[in-house]
């Protein structure tokens, strides 16, 4: 099988669905000729045209705005906004549009749409291109939100956005598109090709949406992670000697509630990662959910560790961004109880 | 110290001051010519800063539009006057029914009926409005059947879209009317992309997106005139200049702008500014506007000059804010009188066929409303099943949704 | 005292404040010569002329745009959006760059900036005259939002809002502009002349931000409620008989989690309260801080009533709104445990 | 089936293509006249689709704007051309420095360095630029000590910002320098607000946004060229045309818009378009909109038209979708050069001078690099404490971010 770093995994997803589904386009800022920042989208517009892979003008809501008069039309875009940070301008074409189109007509026009977006820190991006909007999307009823941690994920997950009928926001933790990062910035950067789950087939797979992967298995506490925060769970789970759970998201709305109460309800302790600032971030939504569900089963607080609520700095980057000795200290805490 | 010193745009009359209509400059019928379809943006601007208009103040049809109209079929006619009367007649028995407590809110279109209508009977089948909340003359144009229309107005078991949107957001895919959305301005570049997929399927269809001159100001008004200019797809860009926002004058979305066609040349999209009351100019330039989409020679927009006689819903109370006569003083007339005189000149219409039709057409909607009233109103409501709150919101319903339903007893 | 509804509350606070400062000035669509869709602006223009009180065009980041640029400037502008429905478009401008302009410039520049705007359904207003988008707010650092249920709190928060350093978002439960709402919308409609908090001084007086208040004293159970919800929650506790404690949160961040505490790790019991969709919403933050303050005092699982996860619906409204009896069940069955 | 084809704009040459500037028309100097302050958005079409050009091929200023500027003091021009070398001095510098890992990120502004140092001269102590990243020369131009500035860049403690920002993204509030956001065009509307604020406190001061040729596509292009047509506030709306944004031809952001100077007017706001590489070009408008502004006769817009010789950033490789060789030929040249030649024309400089100049300045810069990063680089990070982070998220610091700050161990 091929090894792939996730942004080829992301490429050979729209590559795949390009290929096989006429209706599927692809356009966003510097995406057409020259591919994309992350070059997600490199070589597609050589390969399939401009009328299927093209650049626009920098403005997202147009973006977002055209692809859904053109799912409504019944193709399928999957689009691309530069950064996640830039999707403000796009909010209300997905949250009021996008989101309510198919409810609101009743089922007469959908909108079948994938938003793509790279998301997270770790790339010394400061304030403009490190946020972590997921709570922003998972708040809309008729979106549904996803985040891959692996190559084989980000393509599964993909084509599986693009067959979906209803608009999926697609976020890409970016700093895992070459490797898993394990909260260690000064260490050795890991490339794809060393990990297991950078084996990726060249064709057509999905991975449902909706459903959450346990990435290690544990008895004494369950880990809620999601993207980049999945391998800053691994390596403190490790140093923290603790026989964890680690569950891996990968879908946040529709949530897969059944497989973390399960979890929960074994182990009896939580705890939930996630960059984004703390306040009504999707943490909250998660604990709110597991203390309800698995109350009599918990025998310690739900801890979440988290961006600070502040704007996401530039230089104190590594104080921000929670590290690898705060999810230990969690950890303990936690066992503590 | 400065010299500075901002501006705020005014009416030219508040409540209590005399009408002032002298701003506004009605060139004669017949002077602007008939442009080739492939118009450039730079050729647009006559058209852009006049104003196309075809039936002089005797309602006779003058100069290269009526030419290239041809003269439309007295049938054609009668049909647009009519469905202009249907309107008039659901408005009044539904502002009615909105004062009786019946629904919720209303919205009238008295005055701008011409547009919509003769417009829409220039499209074909496939073709797909993004109409605003003030474009229903599109359904009533389309022959739309009136049952499912106040079905939806209120909200009851006829609605198509059971319950779930504010009266007058229709929907109806088949009629070529998209689902009205209440936020302004974000329709229109949905049209554009609906355009944009028309050209890339190759489906022959084009696109119609509509606007208020209010919501001109809104960001999405700018990347719908952005996109059409880059990609060039089918749409054709209505802009509804009715003279008011609610309570705020045009002149505060207009600002130094000439004309709101003129700040669509701007973007380079070729623009026209038409008499809306003015039912044989509007057929004329619609079907030239719509055959340029058609045909390939890209977008191009339409301001279509006009005014909001009646409130702006059942909310609105206009005296607060304008002349109480200043729809009767409108100069461009009303768009029935002005069609209505046209066919009577041509022989094809009287003053009492006129009567009777009205009267005929408020009989046959006020039936329809005593039946369609009978499935529920405000008063008495028979909404569909509170669970079509959970249906649609996604095509397959998410185990969270299911337990909300069932929390709610379903 | 005067008798104020909560309109002529909001309304006097922008007197009071247009009066004595120079630099607040009020603005946004059809505020102006008309006074506002709800006439929360009424006669202002009349009182202080066009240049401190004027009309928009319909441009929601163009109104909070130029509002922070004159905040910036060192003014106080106190603009208005239409509908909470219609704040998208400036969503951008408020949390990319109001929330974030004091921090990121280190203090040379601040936003001393108030968004008002009408939240929230019941009055059959559809999907996009009803929403509550609070939580997309309180999960951006840098933002204050504030929401008042009564004409007396209503005038003293927007002052100390108007008075704030930092950018405000001011929502405003359009139910109960004229009077408090029981829940009951086929019943009599009481009006604020007819309730205590409807006296409401005519001079400059202040509600802090950041402080809850308890409308209800109790010993069994805690509600956390704000804006419409806070009548909901008397009359549900009327009802059900028990012995609950009502807490009004008044301003959501800040939160004043010091009274939500105390009160919680007395009763042990908490259910919180809001119209917005569920998952995501505030109720999650609220439930995530308590669970961890309380978790030993607990004895039941927290639980959220709210909007269902799906865009408010025009003819279902009270299969919507988080009714009363859903209330008292949700505090039966907390009782219960 | 159907004969609507999209459209996808195209740069005129892609790698390994010739350059291929032959649709760029470039007028002689001194055609265009001066119009009077006052100019209406009408009689500006001319300015808006012209260039308005001083110099003449050999560096002689002629016509009327050259006249209209007079002849600029000799020591003020070398002040210009000594800035531009600065700034490219610094660029060379940081550059260098982003290469060896001492700074995560940098911007060059090569080829634009004219048009803010021309500008800056013309403002007045309290007027403010709303900058983009593209416009780090507007500090140098205002005499910014070059330690804060390149602290900034290195995030280290002598960064007035003390790291919470990208490195470009300045802030400095006296030298009339808005805090940079990394938003694209978010900062074009709050400039009209600030103007607003200036003419409303009547303070004599003005504002100057600006925005590149991509984010004229941003959704406040719209809501600031609007609100400027609108409200009619001392502001200077700027748009730094230099053909690309990042990987994108600016023919997507045009469209079919003739020029983005005559998207302006379609708002009614006046609006010119000038060589950017012709610093006496640049001063000379600048002295006119700025007095404009100053004098209440309301916003104007300005097209400088110029050329993105360096890569977008320092994460950037501008050979993967152009010809290598295309700055070279960019038809209007090298601001400095063109500067440089006037001034020898003069007899006001030499060759000498000129590199000797650039030679100082780099030493000045490389000695002021080595001192500020003694104070911490990327390599040796020394960034403003961790609490920095907490602090300014507010005025007053509440409960649950002092929670958090000692949950981080402070
Ligand atoms: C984004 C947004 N902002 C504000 C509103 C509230 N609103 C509804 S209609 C209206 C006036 C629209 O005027 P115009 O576009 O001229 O259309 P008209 O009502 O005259 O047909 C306003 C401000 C809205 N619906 N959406
Ligand atoms: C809202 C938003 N979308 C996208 C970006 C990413 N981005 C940064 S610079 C840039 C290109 C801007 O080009 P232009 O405006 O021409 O300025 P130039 O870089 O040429 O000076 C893009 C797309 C952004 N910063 N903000
Ligand atoms: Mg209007
Ligand atoms: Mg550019």
């Amino acid at each position: 099988m091929a090894r792939m770093t996730m942004i080829e995994a992301l490429r050979s997803a729209m590559d795949v669905k390009l290929s096989d589904d006429p209706g599927v386009i692809v356009f966003g800022e510097d995406v057409g000729y020259f591919g994309g920042v992350f070059r997600c989208t490199a070589g597609l517009q050589a390969k399939y045209g401009e009328e299927r892979v093209f650049d626009t003008p920098i403005n997202e809501s147009a973006i977002v705005g055209l692809a859904i008069g053109m799912a409504a039309h019944g193709m399928r875009p999957c689009v691309e906004i530069q950064f996640a940070d830039y999707v403000y301008p796009a909010y209300d074409q997905i949250t009021q549009e996008a989101a309510r189109l198919r409810h609101r007509s009743n089922q007469q026009f959908t909108c079948p749409m994938v938003v793509r977006m790279p998301t997270g820190g770790g790339i010394f991006g400061g304030q403009t291109h490190s946020q972590s909007p997921e709570a922003l999307f998972t708040h809309v009823a008729g979106l549904k939100v996803v985040i891959p941690s692996t190559p084989y994920d980000a393509k599964g997950l993909l084509i599986a956005a693009i067959e979906d009928p209803d608009p999926v926001i697609f976020l890409e933790p970016k700093r895992i598109y070459n490797g898993p990062f394990y909260g260690d910035h000064a260490g050795k950067s890991v490339p794809w090709s060393a990990h297991p789950a950078g084996e990726v087939p060249e064709d057509h797979y999905i991975v449902p949406l909706g459903r959450a992967a346990i990435r290690r298995e544990g008895a004494d506490l369950t880990i809620l992670a999601y993207g980049t925060m999945v391998y800053v769970a691994e390596r403190a789970v490790e140093q923290a000697g603790i026989d964890a759970e680690i569950i891996d998201l990968r879908t946040l709305l529709p949530l897969d509630l059944a497989t973390i109460v399960a979890s929960v309800e074994k182990t009896g302790r939580c705890v939930v990662l996630h960059e984004a600032t703390r306040t009504s971030g999707f943490g909250a939504e998660l604990i709110a959910e597991v203390q309800q569900a698995c109350f009599w089963h918990l025998r310690a607080p739900l801890l979440r560790v988290t961006g600070w609520d502040a704007p996401y700095p530039h230089a104190q980057e590594w104080d921000y961004f929670p590290s690898v000795s705060r999810v230990v200290a969690a950890l303990a805490k936690v066992m503590e109880d | 110290m400065s010299d500075a010193k901002l501006t705020f745009p005014h009416p030219p009359a508040r409540p209590n001051q005399p009408v002032d209509f002298s701003n506004i400059v009605v060139p004669k019928a017949g002077l602007l010519p008939v442009p080739p379809l492939d118009l450039a943006p730079q050729d647009a601007q006559p058209f852009a800063r006049g104003l196309i208009r075809v039936m002089d103040d005797t309602g006779t049809p003058v100069g290269p539009w009526a030419e290239y109209l041809g003269e439309m079929p007295a049938d054609d006619l009668r049909k647009g006057l009519r469905d202009m009367l249907k309107m008039r007649a659901i408005d009044r028995r539904m502002q009615n029914a909105q004062r009786q407590g019946k629904t919720s809110f209303y919205m009238q279109s008295t005055g701008e009926e011409a547009i919509g209508c003769a417009f829409q009977r220039q499209l074909q089948q496939g073709d797909m409005n993004f109409p605003t909340y003030r474009q229903q003359i599109l359904l009533v144009a389309a022959d739309y059947p009136l049952e499912p229309m106040l079905g939806q107005l209120y909200s009851n078991d006829l609605d198509p879209l059971e319950g779930r949107q504010l009266p007058i957001m229709h929907s109806a895919r088949d009629y070529g009317y998209f689902s009205v959305s209440g936020n302004l301005g974000t329709q229109y570049v949905q049209a554009v992309g609906w355009a944009m997929a028309c050209a890339l399927r190759g489906d022959g269809k084009i696109a119609a997106a509509w606007i208020g001159d209010g919501a001109t100001a809104s960001n999405d008004f700018h990347s719908a005139m952005l996109s059409a200019s880059v990609y060039q797809p089918p749409v054709v860009l209505n802009i509804v200049n009715n003279q008011w926002a609610i309570s705020t004058y045009t002149g505060v979305a207009a600002g130094k702008s000439e004309t709101y066609a003129a700040r669509a040349l701007g973007y380079g999209v070729p623009a026209l500014r038409v008499d809306g009351n003015d039912f044989l100019a509007v057929s004329a330039v619609s079907r030239w506007a719509i055959e340029r989409a058609r045909k390939g020679f890209g977008p191009v927009a339409i301001e279509w000059f006009t005014y909001r006689a009646a409130a702006h819903s059942s909310s609105d109370d206009p005296s607060a804010y304008r002349p109480k006569d200043e729809a009767q003083a409108w100069p461009l007339g009303d768009p029935v009188d002005r069609l209505k005189a046209h066919l009577i000149d041509r022989g094809e219409w009287s003053e009492e066929r006129h009567v009777q039709a009205g009267a005929e057409l408020l009989d046959e909607v006020t039936q329809v409303q005593k039946q369609v009233e009978a499935h529920g109103t405000l008063v008495n409501p028979q909404p569909a099943s509170p669970t079509a709150i959970f249906n649609g919101v996604y095509a397959d319903m998410p185990e969270h949704l299911r337990r909300q339903r069932q929390e709610m007893g379903y």
